[in-house]
Formats: C-alpha cells, sequence, structure tokens
C-alpha cells in the first residue's frame, strides 16, 4: 500500500531497489527506508509476540520511541525497525518474547 | 473483558489491576509504582504509559494532578546497547 | 430553542450553521448574488489568520488588527477572481456566480485530493455536510504553480444548489 | 571533553529557530537531532499554516521546513544528526550518542526544543497491531509514503486527529469517522469542515469501546458517552476498519529538563508538566532555555517564535548581542508571539504562559 502519486507531494521518490529477508521470504523495499515501512508496504502487520501475554504487536508510534515494532535484524534482538534503515540482504525475523521464538523467555 | 485485565505498560505488559494492586499496598508516587510493578521499566522507559499511570495514580489515591509527579529521569533517555558507554571518551556517571 | 441551535454550529458538528454563516461579516447577503461573481467566505471563527487580507487585490477583504478578527467581505470591491480561495489556509473561501445562466450557476471551490476531475465531467455536487445533493458538470480546473498544489474547480450546478455545494464527491483512486 | 557556546536539543520548528536566530547573532552553536533528518514534526506538515504573513501563513509547513534549513546551513549551525542527548551532567555538559559511541559535549547555553510525545488512550485491543499515534499515520504517510491501513477510525477531534484524518484522504485511505469524547470539536471548525465535505462523520461525545481483531484490527466499536464518560447502553455502533488512530493530546518530552533540574509546574492546559521559565525562555537553571512544545503545548508557528526567542535571549547573554539590540528583537517576537495567543484558540494559552512567568516570579 505504497503512495505512489500525491495530490501535494507529487510523485514518490525513492531510493533503489533492494531486497530483504522477513521470516525466510524475501520483501522487496527501497535502499533507506525504515525497515517497518517496507513491512508494512508488503502487507506485514505483526512484527513480534510479547513475553507475557504472546501478543501480537506493529508499529505504535513510528519515531521510535515505544519499541513496539522491535525485531531481530541481522541476528540481533530488540531493533526498532521503525527507524532503522533497510539495507541489500538485511535479514529479518519477527521476535517472539525478548528474542527469537526457540528460546523460552 | 475486564479493566483490571487491560495493559497500561505495552513493554512490560503491566496490567491496571496491578498499578491498583500496588496502590493498595500504600504505594503514592510514579517512582514506587515504577519499580513494584515494572510499569515504565521497559524498553520505552515510560514514554508510552506515564501519563497512563499518573491518572490511575490520580484517581486512585485522590491526590491533586499536580502533586504527582514523573519518576526520576536517569540516563539514557533512549535504548543503548550495553558497552557503548564504554566506547566513549571516558566513562560518564 | 437557544441551546438547541448551539449544538448545531461548526463547533460540535464541523459544519457552519446557517445562523454561523449569516452573522459573519465575509458571507455576503443574498441580495448581493444577483452582481455576478463573488466570494463566499465562509470563515466563523476568530482564528488568528489573515492571509486573505492580503491575497485579494481588490482590497475587498479586511482582517486588520487583531488578526483573530473575521474577514469583513466588501461586496463592492470585490470582482470574484477567486485569487483568495486557494489561499485561505482553513479552505473557507469560495466563489458563486449565480449569473452564469438564467437556470444555473457555478460554484468555485479548492480541492486537493486526487485524481483531479476533468472539464467537461459530470460528478455530484457535494455540500458542507458531505451528502452528494445534485450533478454538477466541471467547468474548469485551475492548478497553476502558485496555487501550490490547490486546485480551484469550478462547477456547474442548479441556481438553487449553489449555496449548497462546497465540493464534489471524491473518485476512487 | 570539547566545549561550545551554544547547544540547541532537538531540530525541529522551535530548534531551528533558536539555532539560526543565535548563529546569525555570531554563536557558535551545535544543533543536535536523533532523527536521520532535521525538521522535526515539519516535515509531515503538508498542510497550509494560518497565522499572518510573518508566521508565514498559507505556506505549508514543509516548505517552512525546508527554508529554516538552509538559513541553519547559511547561517554556519552545525548539525549533529542521529546522535541522541542520553544524559545531562554536570555543568551544562550533555552526553551524547552516535553510533553506539559515546562523547561529551560542553555548552555556555543550552536550548532544549525536544518537542512532545503523543499521549495514549488505554481501551481492550489497545495493543493489536493497527492501533497507532496519529502523529505515526502521518509519519508514514506524508514522509515515508505508505499507507497505514485501508481504512481508519480517528479518536481526537482536536487539530491533530482533523488534520491527519484529513491527510489519510489525500494519501488514498479511507477515514470511516472521527470520535471525540468531549461534547465539541476542539480543533479549527475548518479542518472540520474540510474532512465533513469530504465525507467522514464526527461523533462528539463518544468514545471507543474496543478494538477487535485475531492478529491485528478488524473491527472497532464505538458508543456515546455520559457526562462522566460512562458509555451509553444501546449506543453501540461497530465499524469494519484496519487501524485505528489516537489522536489524543501531547505531552512535553521533558526527560532532559528534569534531568537538568529544572524547575517544573503542572498546567493541564498546555499538556500536564511544563519547566517554568520567564519571557527569556530561561528555565530556573540560569543557561539553560526552552522553547516549542516542551514549554507547552502549542502550534508550529508559536514554537518557531519561541525557538527565535529563547535563540536571541541565550545570544544577548553569552554577550554576542548588545543588550538594546537585543531587546529590541525580542519586542518583534513578543508582539508576534502575541499576536497567535488571542482569540477563543489562543487566550487558554496566554493565560498558561502568564501562570508559568507567575510561577518564575516574574508576572
Amino acid at each position: 500500500m505504497r503512495i505512489d502519486d500525491h495530490p501535494i507531494l507529487g510523485k514518490a521518490e525513492r531510493g533503489r531497489s533492494i531486497t530483504l529477508t522477513v521470516d525466510g521470504s524475501p520483501v522487496e523495499a527501497f535502499e533507506g527506508e525504515p525497515i517497518a515501512v517496507a513491512l508494512m508496504a508488503s502487507g506485514h502487520r505483526v512484527f513480534r509476540y510479547t513475553t507475557k501475554q504472546k501478543g501480537p504487536r506493529g508499529v505504535f508510534c513510528a519515531l521510535g520511541r515505544c519499541t513496539d515494532c522491535i525485531m531481530i535484524v541481522d541476528g540481533q534482538a530488540n531493533v526498532r525497525t521503525c527507524v532503522t534503515p533497510a539495507r541489500d540482504g538485511m535479514v529479518i525475523e519477527k521476535q517472539f518474547g525478548r528474542g527469537p521464538r526457540e528460546e523460552k523467555g | 473483558m475486564k479493566v483490571d485485565d487491560l495493559i497500561i505498560c505495552r513493554c512490560e505488559e503491566v496490567t491496571e489491576g496491578e498499578i491498583k494492586e500496588a496502590i493498595r499496598l500504600g504505594l503514592t508516587t510514579m517512582s514506587e509504582v515504577k519499580w513494584l510493578t515494572r510499569a515504565g521499566m521497559g524498553l520505552c522507559q515510560g514514554k508510552t504509559c506515564g501519563r497512563l499511570v499518573m491518572s490511575i495514580l490520580v484517581r486512585e489515591t485522590n491526590q491533586p494532578p499536580d502533586e504527582v509527579k514523573p519518576p526520576t529521569f536517569r540516563p539514557p533517555t533512549r535504548v543503548m546497547a550495553l558497552g557503548a558507554l564504554a566506547n566513549g571518551e571516558k566513562e560518564t556517571e | 430553542m437557544k441551546k438547541a441551535r448551539a449544538r448545531e454550529g461548526i463547533r460540535t458538528t464541523g459544519i457552519p450553521s446557517k445562523e454561523e454563516l449569516e452573522a459573519s461579516p465575509g458571507y455576503p447577503k443574498s441580495d448581493c448574488l444577483a452582481r455576478g461573481p463573488i466570494v463566499v467566505i465562509e470563515c466563523v471563527q476568530d482564528i488568528p489568520c489573515n492571509p486573505c487580507e492580503g491575497a485579494c487585490p481588490s482590497g475587498a477583504i479586511k482582517v486588520g488588527n487583531p488578526i483573530t478578527n473575521l474577514p469583513v467581505f466588501d461586496v463592492e470591491k470585490c470582482d470574484g477572481c477567486g485569487t483568495c480561495i486557494p489561499i485561505c489556509p482553513g479552505q473557507a473561501i469560495f466563489r458563486v456566480d449565480m449569473t452564469y445562466q438564467t437556470d444555473e450557476a457555478t460554484v468555485s471551490f479548492p480541492y486537493e485530493f486526487l485524481p483531479l476531475p476533468k472539464k467537461g465531467d459530470v460528478v455530484q455536487g457535494i455540500d458542507r455536510a458531505g451528502g452528494a445533493v445534485c450533478e454538477a458538470e466541471v467547468l474548469r480546473v485551475q492548478q497553476p504553480k502558485g496555487f501550490d498544489h490547490t486546485a480551484v474547480i469550478t462547477v456547474i450546478v442548479p441556481k438553487n444548489m449553489a449555496m449548497e455545494v462546497r465540493s464534489i464527491k471524491r473518485a476512487k483512486r | 571533553m570539547k566545549n561550545t557556546d551554544m547547544v540547541v536539543v532537538g531540530g525541529g520548528a522551535a530548534g531551528m529557530a533558536a539555532s539560526i536566530e543565535a548563529a546569525c547573532a555570531g554563536a557558535e552553536v551545535v544543533l543536535i537531532d536523533e532523527n536521520e533528518r532535521p525538521g522535526g514534526q515539519l516535515f509531515k506538515q503538508i498542510h497550509k499554516f494560518f497565522g499572518s504573513e510573518v508566521h508565514r501563513a498559507g505556506i505549508r509547513g514543509i516548505h517552512i521546513g525546508r527554508d529554516l534549513l538552509k538559513e541553519a546551513e547559511e547561517a554556519g549551525v552545525q548539525v549533529r544528526l542521529n546522535t541522541v542527548v542520553y544524559g545531562f551532567f554536570p555543568d551544562k555538559c550533555l552526553g551524547l550518542m552516535c553510533n553506539q559511541h559515546t562523547e561529551e559535549l560542553q555548552a555556555k547555553m543550552i536550548i532544549l526544543a525536544t518537542g512532545a510525545s503523543e499521549n495514549v488512550l488505554a481501551f481492550p485491543g489497545w495493543t493489536l497491531p493497527g492501533v497507532m499515534g496519529a502523529g505515526a499515520a502521518q509519519t508514514l504517510i506524508n514522509i515515508h509514503r505508505v499507507l497505514p491501513g485501508r481504512s481508519v477510525l480517528m479518536v481526537g477531534a482536536g487539530n491533530v486527529g482533523l488534520i491527519v484524518s484529513y491527510q489519510l484522504l489525500q494519501a488514498g485511505a479511507e477515514v470511516v469517522a472521527v470520535v471525540e469524547g468531549l461534547p465539541t470539536i476542539s480543533g479549527y471548525g475548518v479542518h472540520a469542515s474540510k474532512i465533513r465535505r469530504a465525507g467522514v462523520p464526527i461523533f462528539t461525545g463518544h468514545t471507543i469501546l474496543r478494538a477487535e481483531g485475531k492478529e491485528s484490527v478488524e473491527r472497532v466499536v464505538i458508543a456515546a458517552v455520559d457526562k462522566s464518560w460512562q458509555p451509553l447502553a444501546g449506543t453501540e455502533k461497530a465499524f469494519e476498519v484496519d487501524t485505528v488512530c489516537l489522536a489524543v493530546g501531547l505531552s512535553p518530552l521533558a526527560e532532559l529538563a528534569w534531568m537538568a533540574g529544572c524547575q517544573f509546574i503542572y498546567i493541564p492546559e498546555i499538556g500536564g508538566w511544563v519547566p517554568v521559565h520567564d519571557e527569556n525562555m530561561e528555565t530556573s537553571v540560569p543557561g539553560i532555555y526552552v522553547a516549542g512544545d516542551l514549554a507547552g503545548i502549542e502550534e508550529a508557528s508559536t514554537a518557531m517564535e519561541e525557538g527565535r526567542l529563547a535563540g536571541l535571549a541565550a545570544a544577548e547573554a553569552l554577550g554576542c548581542l548588545s543588550s538594546k539590540d537585543g531587546r529590541a528583537r525580542k519586542a518583534e517576537v513578543w508582539e508576534r508571539l502575541a499576536a497567535l495567543r488571542i482569540g477563543s484558540f489562543g487566550h487558554g494559552r496566554a493565560l498558561a504562559m502568564e501562570k508559568i512567568l507567575r510561577a518564575k516570579g516574574v508576572g
């Protein structure tokens, strides 16, 4: 659901076309845009599941403050995807609790 | 869903019931509630839930709102990886 | 009765009531409409704002000091050029021409959605509450650089709808 | 440790204006912003601003932002991006972090222009993906050019809720309704009129009861409320939406001001706890100034004027401006600020500002 044309802002200017791997599947993105934006554009809404209630979470503040959109990026947990620029080949995984799915947490 | 089951602190998944329980134990300040319940101690450090906790505290303790101050703020103000401070020019307190 | 009316104004519905409009010094009296194209300023709240005053090349709009004054419209000076329409940050200025045809009038309004209609399109005329009230034929779509992406659209509507129609139904993107 | 004349924290409307004034007066200014690009909320403001010609009325926020950036560059402001001020230490020393490296920077004068954060509303389902701040939606559509969803329920009919609703429509989303708990619309009526013409209903005296959905928002239920905000039975309405935006007010982002030991005052009309400051925007800690939403929630136009004021006052305190010139320049800003704080929308803020001055003992 990208906004390619806009009545005020005109045509969108985007970075180079790149590919991310999200939970094992390729996702098209534009270099430099926040990871969360590429995910939303490709229809992803659930970014992680919480520790206690295992509840789904997604983008909430989009400013890097609330930390709801954290995911595992290139093996590192708790990365705020709404303020982390996408780079070609990044490997992104949903976070379960404080880490990857296997970990009991 | 009961009001007490409502999540107030999104990071630490602290419910309204848990916060009210802490207040029933006699806690009256934001800092005390934070330490006991962990509301506001998660990754976002209370940036999202702070005002909600404050309003519950005001309501449950009948304090005037201008007597419920935010908890003490300490560095860092944003998420920092452990070791970032050690990478600096010198240690800070 | 007074209370019931207060509940109908712009602060409760987002729509200026008939009373609010008629009390506003920017809203022309109905007998002025027969003169030809004139602007209709539907500014009813004391917002600190005055770009309309500077925009009018004929000095027909006066806000003065303080800038929370409602714009006062001088129909004698207005030549209906519509320069003020895209300038108003509140999109509260329109133009009505009751002299367009015997049974038809034109209404001009600011529009900032895509897609823009084209001259000759027949669209639905929309009133202040967002309801479709009549068919409207697009007469002009103006969007020079100076408007900064705000288009000014002029549509032809039945005369009795000229003081009701304030936009057109948005087309699906 | 590095030293400089002045550090401005926050590169939004207030911080940029402060930096420009101080640098033009001859001060060495470092402007710090945690984001990849400066501008704060200005680059999300794609609508035309209110005010008068001197406030750049009729011009879109994005253009004002671009002009400020250019002015800051020309004035020689050193802009440091992607840099977080993580702490405030004695003797006006700031702890900075950039790319996981820290350093310290000491300044003779500090201007805090850290802005605000969005308030939230807790209701069943509010943690579901699809519920987000109105500011989040605005960032996504206007900066990143992606829709947060196809159909949106907006909670809150202040200016933020009304403006973001309009901008969501411009971006191609549908806004099914705006819900406002108060009996009246608190934002500008003209903003409400724009979205009414575009077909969006506004339910005053209503609240959101819950958001429902398995993995993300699929449906919301709203209801009318009585005077004590209790939902009235039988008034429930459901909407199929995938997004709920919360526009329920802003709070000053004041951590650094608290850490700096500034005195605060509680004024609910301008966002709650705000740092006490004088007519020069100087706080109770000498040499520390505040401007913009941190000094009390207002508009972008007032934020820019407060920034100019703080920048001029701090430059004067540094000796870059004579007190005669400083006084004259500040008087111009005071006059412009006063013009923005009148009428039914500005009067309450003017009273709040007087309260702050009285708390500082200068009113």
